[in-house]
């Protein structure tokens, strides 16, 4: 049995979090195996140091959309989804 | 469209163009008769911001996210509140301080929804919509901090 | 006159004619860039009450103690709540229905004071200034009645 | 010693008052004697029977402004004093 293919999700970084990153979004394999979360996301880039690991590291709060809904850190991802990070919204 | 989704379509905007808070008030009753209460907030650009000036507002948004956001927050407010209809407005782009930056009107038969309706609204849109303010100072830009008496605002409407 | 007493002087108005919500905010902020936050309440004329079709909306005052009465809600209000302006006008005389009644404009740096000060503001107008209703109906004409969840909505602010 | 002259106050009548008493107002002379409060004032007008006493009496919810200011029924009234009479306001 062969193992199927990674989940792959389109990043979108929204400001403070795109200039702090460098980088307005890109594409991300997840790594195969366990059901992928959106804290599979943030270990994910997390595990490339750098600005990630300091951007989405303990004590920064950071805020996830999947498919442009609010979401936690155990919702599921899924193939081709939207996944966005952004500090909190300070609209209004 | 059906008319309950051309009624939808109309709650929220997001626009970089400025509004016009009568006209947007007379839309929303549209001659209605059965209204008799009208709340209205809208938020304007401070020229002072923890102290340093403020010289532009940059609003960014989350093209895709934002409409559905709001009209989340809007049904919501129609389902817990007994209120006609709720207009939000929200502005993009680069601002100047005193302009307007978003607008919330709810009409009712009775001012206690309409008031409880616009707060709520509010209280939602500064934690749950996907805007972000940058502003300009003579220091430099520097993007606004999330408020935790925001966060407190909005968790009261909990249940 | 003072520049002091020119500001009160402008906050409270009772009137026949009809008001323009726009031009009356835009009175109120005067430009000021340390407003950050409008709240306003417009009150209409309900084509029905108890049940009844409404034709008209007479409203009588009580010249001499009207303004007087508006002013000093409004200053309990400034001084309760962190507001820079508070605007109350008010009509009189034969209205129809959808007419706008009363506006209540408040600014502040916050939207929590301005939207307390804007309820604190008409629920003690509700209670407290000296306008009565007459409305005539296919039945007749007949005097509004005063609401028992008006007295409480005003209680709530006592302390 | 002599009495002092009786304390003249001036009555203004309001919306349902003003129509169920057929009049805007009058001069009222209060009897000498005790202070005069807001309670005399009543109580005199009721004293009268018919329509004050009807729209006076017990249960009638009624309000008065001496001066332009809500006042209470143990409230002093005093020379020239105008003395208003209303229902419980509807405005807004």
């Amino acid at each position: 049995m062969r193992d199927s293919p990674p989940v792959v999700v389109r990043l979108v970084y929204l400001a403070r979090l795109r200039e702090a990153l460098g980088s307005a979004g890109e594409s991300l394999a997840l790594p195969p195996g366990a059901p992928a979360r959106v804290a599979t996301v943030l270990e994910t880039l997390r595990a490339r140091g750098g600005a990630f690991a300091a951007e989405l590291g303990p004590g920064r709060a950071v805020r996830v959309a999947v498919n442009h809904a609010m979401a936690q850190a155990d919702d599921a991802v899924g193939e081709g989804d939207e996944v966005a990070l952004f500090p909190p919204v300070t609209g209004g | 469209m059906s008319p309950d989704a051309a009624d939808r379509a109309a709650d929220v905007r997001v626009q970089a163009a400025d509004f016009d808070v009568a006209a947007e008030i007379a839309a929303l009753r549209a001659g209605d008769a059965r209204v008799g209460a009208v709340a209205t907030f809208v938020g304007t650009v401070r020229d002072v911001s923890e102290g340093a000036g403020v010289a532009t507002l940059t609003l960014e948004h989350y093209p895709g996210m934002t409409e559905k956001s709001l009209q989340a927050i809007v049904d919501e407010a129609k389902r817990r509140f007994d209120v006609y209809g709720v207009r939000v407005v929200h502005r993009v782009g680069e601002l100047a301080p005193a302009d307007q930056i978003v607008l919330v009107a709810v009409t009712s038969a009775h001012r206690g929804d309409a008031f409880d309706a616009c707060r709520f609204v509010m209280d939602y849109l500064k934690t749950q919509a996907p805007f972000w303010k940058k502003e300009a100072t003579p220091q430099g830009a520097r993007w606004v901090e999330a408020r935790a008496s925001d966060d407190a605002a909005a968790q009261r409407w909990r249940r």
